[in-house]
């Protein structure tokens, strides 16, 4: 499996979960999937040979993830807010 | 005290770092020493400046310090010349007055301890991304300051007034998209060079002028200062963050922070691209039309507000487009035009704003209706106010004259007489509007507005409000009529040296 | 010879340090310290000036050249005959009205009485800063400036109509001093200096004609909107608004006074005889000029306050000095510098005599100051001999410097201008004796008068001294001038002197 | 009806704005170097001096750590301030307002019937599982110029063992709850001393962050000048830990203060 | 079939990889520009400042270049990617962490004044009509 096409499927997998928060509907899934970005990030960086790049990218994903969800629960907790957009 | 005066580039910026990092801790045991180690940071950093800027002068060339001892492709350096020398000592000036200016703030909201070192740190911080903008001669190192001040500039917008998170979040927005075009253009000079440091891009580019990765990395960088510098098409959060920002901090806020990425533009158009390729004349074109109808949009649009800081702001998109011009006009009139501009711009807008947070300090005014009679109690703001609004029209004993003196000369040896045109339009367009204010300020009935706080001090303002107010009006008038000395004694080296090249 | 000195910088300095010392104390000492301030600091620049009368007689020029203001070029005053000229009058002048203008004020119980003194010597600074100027950027640095300080005496009294004739001010001065400075830097960039010199320093073939005609009107239209040619005067009745002793300033010593310089200035020492002919510059010049004249007269006649009256004879004697200059010969060029004397002593001793009768009775349209002699007969006795001189009565002030003009256009050979001149002459006449005719006439109303209703009327016969005293004067001088033009001064050989730098010695004849 | 409506005009969007770039971007990348070769301007100026003898100068075997902390140390110092920065713009944004009121801290080991988040197996797994992390958090910070690693990555290492121990409500709740002032204060004085760091060369002769003329060790022979960048490298990861610990517990206990976990 | 992947990975290598990565900056800039809602242009802006960082990366790839880690004796330039690139998207990731930070802050911030983080009902009644 050379090289260049796996960049080219995490690439092309990293357009289809952009292009799906875009037009996703509910914002908790966003987050989740938000998530996941980051994760084939990372793979992104370690398959190009990035490893330190790709070591951060694991850890700031996780605390800004965690930082996400632990947002939305703080807007989602106060006033009844119809998620429709 | 040899060892203090070859450090001087770096310890401007370090002496407000330290400032900043220390006012939390310090102002954890007493709030009012966090302050007083910002100021006084801040302060030093002023003397550091002004024996930088004499250093560069007597010995006539620039100073080049290599951080981390490390030779410049390799390592980062700061260059001095008497270019940034200036920028610098200007940059330094106003953060210390902002400072001393916002300290009776604080008393006005009864604000606990984290948030007045937040806010002192905060300031700081934005005086040390200015500093190390117009200082640092590494590319990648500009955009790490230009973050540093765009995130400060987030967090005084956001503890501004009501709608200041909103005008915060629109210029996080905007102020990212302007930093990663940045960033894609140093992207792209990097793949054609292969360096980062200004000076080696510099002669590393002279002959790969026309390739398209430059083509691109040119449109990318004006995209990027265009939106730091609130440029016309791209000013979309300059009114809001401008109008609802923290008062004390607005005038750095409006005064500086959109000049100083006019410096670096100055700097990577003039000094690294060589300006005389039939590219950058195109890109140069473009740059000029977004000027004239960001100075004429700007003039208009601050016809049409009543309150206080949105004339202001829009205003600022015009001056800023007399900057732009200036570029535009590219001969070296135009730049000494362009740079006196930053220049005086800097000083006139940072009055205007004292003006603006004494009004609210004092009475709590945002509309320019509610300002009649005001200058029996406020004589030294209306003076200000007066000197400012005048200079900003460029009426000739003040430094806006002659900034636009310059602009002129440069225009019409340049030949294109469109430019000349507009200046003159948007002069008197603003008189329109400053003329508007100051009938309302001398002849508008008496204001119903009564004094907010007790009178304590014997004077309209606390001391710490009235020196910066003094000092704007020495400046410009200093400005105005001693412009020549820094003209020749500073600038015209250095441009002919670095910049025409 | 050139002489390196100080003293026209001083005369400058002294005029802004009284303003600056009157504005930080003015409101803290007593009003007569303040008065004090500003007659000292009058005093003292009409001597500096009167000094340096004699050297310029002699021929030696004074210069101060003072700091590079920008880059190459350095704010720099000269003393050169056309300067003195006018830099005498207004020296002298400051005295006179500051006196009157003090009775005037507290007659009349005036407000922010600091503001206005103060205004009023930035004003003067800026006048004498006009006059001496050596090159164009301190000029038009002046010439802004007295912009500014004129603005709040014009709207000096803050009401609604004070506002709009303020803006009106404002929008005819800032667009013409735009152009002027578009100019004065199209003119530095193109030849390359701003200095005055006699003869001015534009060759006539250098431009195309339709633009040099284009540039010369750009430069130009700053003296015309200040001089009050026709049709830019729209702001010189409506300024009327102002208290007298502005009016008295602004018309007779100041403002008028700087448009015509300026007009001097620009077709004799930027241009030079030679080019503004070529150009076609100035007979345009000419005939707005005579135009002017004619159309002023007539519309004075109809003015029934004293003060817009007195406000069109003035747009219409101003008209004058601008076509003496731009008849471009020896004789009328010296003929239109004393006339901006003549007209300076003539004008305040009207606007004098005005403000005394409002000051006194309250009075302030002329059909309702029937047989007023009876109660002031030396102000009516003035105001007679005064417009006597404005319509050019030998023996007076005016007489002189007409007929200089009239042998100028003689001279260069255009007969309509001379029958234009005699004809605003007696049009003069038209609009002024009537107003004599009604001091001296039967008193029928007289009834109303002695009570001296009114705001502020004085139970006396006549205005207060204060007043009195330099209305007196003025009318004097004007006709001590019209006998001895060289009395005191030497004014009038001055004029000639500079009307010889100007033209190279006994008139141009240029081409009919 | 109205929503999915915009929502069809947003994906319209999305593709128009997809295949645009798309064809405009085949373009621009012909000029662009070719992935992979190694000869492109990129790869061979500056970059080859640092491979060839990043290690010899800094004696770090890392070079991208050698890059980072020592040639251009200076960006990294201003990294960490913008990282101490965003802590402070949140503090001040979010500081004392709309505090949730605190609920009543309940002993979660009664309330058998709570399908709380924390339980048992959570936290039996949690007490292994945090231990673990700030081992190879210290680990992560020590090792940075031989192996992966370096100064951020150890700090939210540990901030996330941290916060493991913060989110979890186990039966000891908010045992260790630090408060976020002092979070901040801890996270500046990080960021001081990296500056530190950088200062003290400078009382030596040498230039802002000059490690070779670091004021200890004068009694060192030539050869071992070199350590001194060790040093210094290592004196600066230990700052920037500090700091990026300090800015995101910050950060999480602002955050934390405002939400309720108690559904 | 092997002839295909070997058209497309010489495809990819010249300007495929830049295509799409010019691909998700646009599509995150569209994101961020487009979105209503204010935690959605959060996470575009996010994904905006990845697609920039792996821009960077792409230019120190070298083909059969080992990690930039010199484990033994350093033998030539070509056998180590180009490290530089790397040092400076650490860099830039941190910064992208501090943004999105800043951005969440204000956003709860937003929450607490409008109560609402939809930009058209903010908008609405606040923001730009002024």
């Amino acid at each position: 499996m050379p090289i260049l096409l796996l960049e080219g499927l995490l690439l092309i997998a990293m357009i289809a979960i952009a292009a799906a928060i875009i037009l996703g509907k509910k914002l908790l899934a966003a987050t989740v999937i938000y998530c996941g970005f980051s994760l084939i990030a990372m793979l992104l960086y370690t398959v190009v040979g990035a490893a330190d790049v790709a070591f951060t990218e694991a850890v700031i994903g996780t605390i800004s993830t965690v930082y996400f969800i632990i947002a939305i629960k703080s807007i989602k907790g106060k006033r009844a807010d119809d998620e429709r957009k | 005290m040899n060892q203090i005066a070859d450090h001087l580039p770096v310890l401007v910026i370090l002496l407000p770092l330290c400032g900043t990092l220390l006012c939390p801790i310090i102002s954890h045991f007493n709030i009012n020493a966090g302050k007083r180690t910002v100021i006084t940071a801040l302060f030093l950093s002023i003397v550091c400046a002004v024996l930088q800027l004499i250093q560069v002068i007597t010995t006539g060339e620039a100073i080049h310090y290599w951080l981390g001892g490390w030779a410049p492709p390799i390592g980062i350096e700061f260059v001095i010349d008497g270019l940034n020398g200036v920028v610098i000592l200007l940059v330094a000036i106003i953060s210390f007055t902002t400072a001393l200016y916002s300290s009776p703030f604080e008393k006005l909201e009864r604000i606990d301890r984290i948030h007045s070192a937040g806010y002192y740190s905060m300031l700081a911080f934005l005086s040390v991304g200015l500093l190390g903008l117009s200082s640092t001669g590494d590319a990648f190192n500009l955009y790490v300051f230009m973050e540093i001040t765009a995130i400060s500039g987030y967090g005084l917008i956001a503890v501004g007034e009501d709608k200041g998170p909103i005008a915060s979040f629109r210029y996080l927005m905007t102020g990212t998209i302007g930093a990663c075009m940045y960033l894609l253009g140093i992207g792209f000079l990097y793949a054609a060079t292969g360096t980062l440091n200004m000076a080696d891009l510099a002669d590393r580019l002279t002959g790969l002028m026309d390739s398209p990765l430059i083509v691109m990395s040119a449109a990318c960088l004006i995209v990027g200062f265009g939106i730091k510098m609130a440029l016309f098409p791209l000013h979309g959060w300059q009114p809001a963050a401008h109008s609802y920002a923290h008062p004390a901090a607005d005038p750095m806020i409006a005064g500086i922070m959109i000049k100083i990425p006019a410096y670096a533009m100055l700097r990577f158009f003039f000094c690294i691209f060589d300006e005389q390729s039939h590219v950058m004349q195109l890109f140069f074109n473009a740059i000029g039309v977004m000027a004239v109808i960001g100075i004429l949009f700007g003039s208009l649009k601050a016809l049409r507000y009543d309150t206080y800081n949105k004339i202001l702001a829009y205003s600022s998109i015009g001056q800023v487009g007399y900057i732009a011009m200036g570029f535009a006009i590219g001969n070296f009139y135009g730049i000494i035009g362009a740079i006196l501009h930053i220049v005086s711009h800097a000083f006139m807008k940072a009055g205007l704003f004292y003006t603006s947070g004494a009004l609210k300090y004092k009475y709590g005014i945002h509309d320019i209706n509610e300002l009649g009679q005001v200058y029996r109690k406020m004589p030294v703001t209306s003076l200000t106010m007066v000197i400012c609004a005048l200079s900003m029209i460029g009426l000739p004993p003040f430094a806006g004259f002659f900034s636009k003196w310059y602009l002129a000369l440069g225009a019409i040896e340049k030949g294109n007489y469109f430019y000349v045109a507009v200046l003159i339009l948007s002069s008197l367009l603003g008189a329109i509007y400053f003329f508007r204010i100051m009938e309302k300020l001398f002849m508008g009935e008496k204001t119903a507005r009564e004094k907010e706080l007790p009178e304590k001090s014997r004077f309209e303002l606390p001391w710490q409000m009235l020196l910066p107010l003094l000092t704007v009006v020495a400046a410009v008038i200093l400005l105005g009529l001693f412009n020549a000395y820094i003209v020749n004694g500073v600038l015209k080296t250095t441009i002919w040296e670095v910049v025409l090249t | 010879m050139i002489t390196e000195s100080l003293r026209p910088a001083l005369a400058v300095g002294t005029a802004l340090l009284a303003a600056l010392l009157i504005l930080l104390f003015g409101n803290r000492i007593k009003p007569n310290l303040r008065e004090a301030i500003t007659l000292t600091a009058a005093a003292i620049m009409a001597g500096l000036i009167f000094s340096m009368v004699p050297e310029v007689l002699k021929g030696n020029v004074l210069i101060s050249n003072l700091w590079t203001i920008a880059d190459g070029l350095s704010l720099k005053l000269k003393t050169d005959g056309a300067g003195m000229v006018f830099a005498c009058v207004a020296g002298g002048l400051w005295i006179l009205t500051s006196i009157y203008s003090i009775g005037y004020v507290r007659g009349h119980h005036e407000k922010n009485q600091t503001g206005y003194f103060a205004a009023f010597a930035v004003c003067l600074a800026s006048a004498i800063g006009i006059a001496l100027s050596a090159n164009l950027i301190t000029f038009f640095i002046f010439y802004e400036m007295l912009t500014l300080a004129t603005y709040p005496l014009v709207v000096h009294y803050r009401d609604e109509k004070a506002k709009f004739s303020g803006r009106k001010y404002l929008a005819y001065t800032l667009v013409s001093g735009q152009l002027f400075f578009v100019a004065i830097v199209f003119v530095y960039v193109k030849y390359g200096t701003c200095e005055f010199t006699p003869g001015g320093f534009i060759e006539p073939g250098s431009m195309g004609s339709g633009i040099m005609c284009i540039l010369f009107f750009m430069m130009t239209i700053g003296g015309l909107v200040k001089a009050g040619v026709m049709p830019l005067h729209g702001w010189l009745p409506s300024a009327m608004v102002a208290p007298t002793p502005v009016s008295a300033l602004l018309h007779a010593v100041a403002v008028v006074k700087a448009g015509v310089f300026c007009l001097l200035r620009v077709v004799c020492y930027v241009f030079g005889p030679e080019s503004a002919y070529w150009c076609s510059g100035s007979t345009i010049l000419c005939w707005l000029a005579a135009i002017t004249v004619l159309l002023s007269s007539l519309v004075a006649m109809r003015q029934d306050n004293l003060k817009a009256r007195l406000a069109f004879s003035t747009i219409g004697q101003l008209s004058y000095i601008v076509l003496g200059i731009s008849l471009l010969s020896a004789y009328s060029i010296a003929g239109a510098l004393f006339h901006i004397v003549a007209h300076a002593f003539l004008k305040i001793t009207l606007f004098m005599c005005a403000g005394a009768i409002f000051v006194t009775t309250g009075l302030s349209e002329i059909s309702a100051m029937r047989g007023l002699s009876k109660r002031m007969p030396v102000t009516c006795a003035c105001f007679t001999a005064a417009s006597l001189g404005i319509a050019g009565l030998p023996l007076m002030a005016g007489f002189v410097s007409k007929f200089n003009i009239l042998e100028g256009a003689l001279i260069m050979g255009k007969p309509f201008f001379m029958v234009v001149l005699v004809a605003a002459a007696l049009l003069a006449l038209t609009y002024l004796i009537p107003v004599v005719q009604i001091f001296f006439g039967r008193e029928n109303s007289a009834a109303t008068l002695n009570e001296s209703h009114g705001h502020g009327g004085r139970a006396g016969i006549d205005a207060a001294p204060a007043m009195l005293i330099p209305l007196v004067i003025t009318a004097v001088i004007a006709i001590i001038l019209g006998c001895i033009p060289n009395a005191g001064l030497h004014l009038y050989d001055m004029a000639i002197m500079a009307a010889e730098e100007i033209t190279g010695g006994g008139g141009v004849y240029l081409a009919k | 009806m109205k929503e999915n409506k915009s929502r069809k005009k947003l994906a319209a969007g999305l593709i128009i704005v997809i295949i645009a770039v798309g064809t405009a971007a085949v373009k621009i990348g012909a000029f662009l170097p070719t992935i992979g070769d190694a000869d492109t301007p990129a790869n061979s100026y500056v970059a080859n001096y640092y491979i060839t003898n990043a290690v010899k100068e800094t004696h770090s075997y890392n070079i991208v750590t050698a890059v980072l902390a020592d040639y251009r140390g200076f960006d990294t110092l201003f990294e960490t301030c913008v990282l101490f920065l965003s802590a402070l713009v949140t503090m001040m944004v979010l500081f004392g307002k709309e505090k949730v009121p605190k609920m009543p801290v309940k002993n979660l080991a009664e309330d058998k019937y709570s399908a709380a988040f924390g339980g048992d197996i959570m936290d039996a797994s949690f007490r292994i599982v945090v231990p673990i992390i700030l081992i190879y958090g210290i680990y992560v910070l020590f090792h940075g110029e031989i192996s992966l690693g370096g100064g951020f990555q150890a700090g939210a290492l540990i901030a996330c063992a941290y916060l493991l121990d913060r989110i979890i409500p186990s039966i000891r709740m908010g045992r260790g709850k630090i408060k976020e002032e002092t979070a901040l204060i801890i996270a500046s004085m990080g960021a001081f001393f990296y500056v530190i760091t950088g200062i003290l060369p400078m009382f030596n002769g040498g230039n802002f962050l000059e490690f070779a003329k670091l004021p200890f060790g004068s009694s060192l022979a030539a050869e071992s000048i070199v350590k001194l960048h060790t040093a210094g490298i290592l004196m600066i990861e230990v700052g920037v830990t500090v700091c990026v610990m300090g800015v995101i517990i910050a950060i999480l206990e602002v955050v934390l203060e405002r939400t309720d976990f108690d559904e | 079939m092997s002839e295909l992947i070997e058209k497309l990975e010489f495809f990819l290598a010249d300007r495929g990889i830049y295509m799409l990565t010019l691909i998700l900056f646009a599509v995150a800039v569209y994101g961020m520009i487009a979105c209503g809602n204010y935690m959605k242009k959060l996470m575009c802006m996010n994904m905006m400042q990845v697609s920039i960082i792996f821009f960077f990366l792409t230019f120190g790839q070298k083909n059969g270049g080992t990690l930039p880690v010199a484990i033994d004796e350093v033998l030539s330039a070509e056998a180590y990617i180009n490290p530089l690139p790397h040092a400076l998207m650490l860099t830039a990731i941190v910064v992208s962490l501090g943004t999105t930070g800043v951005g969440l802050a204000l956003l709860m911030r937003i929450k607490d004044i409008y109560g609402t983080i939809e930009e058209d009902r903010i908008t609405g009644d606040g923001g730009k009509k002024q």
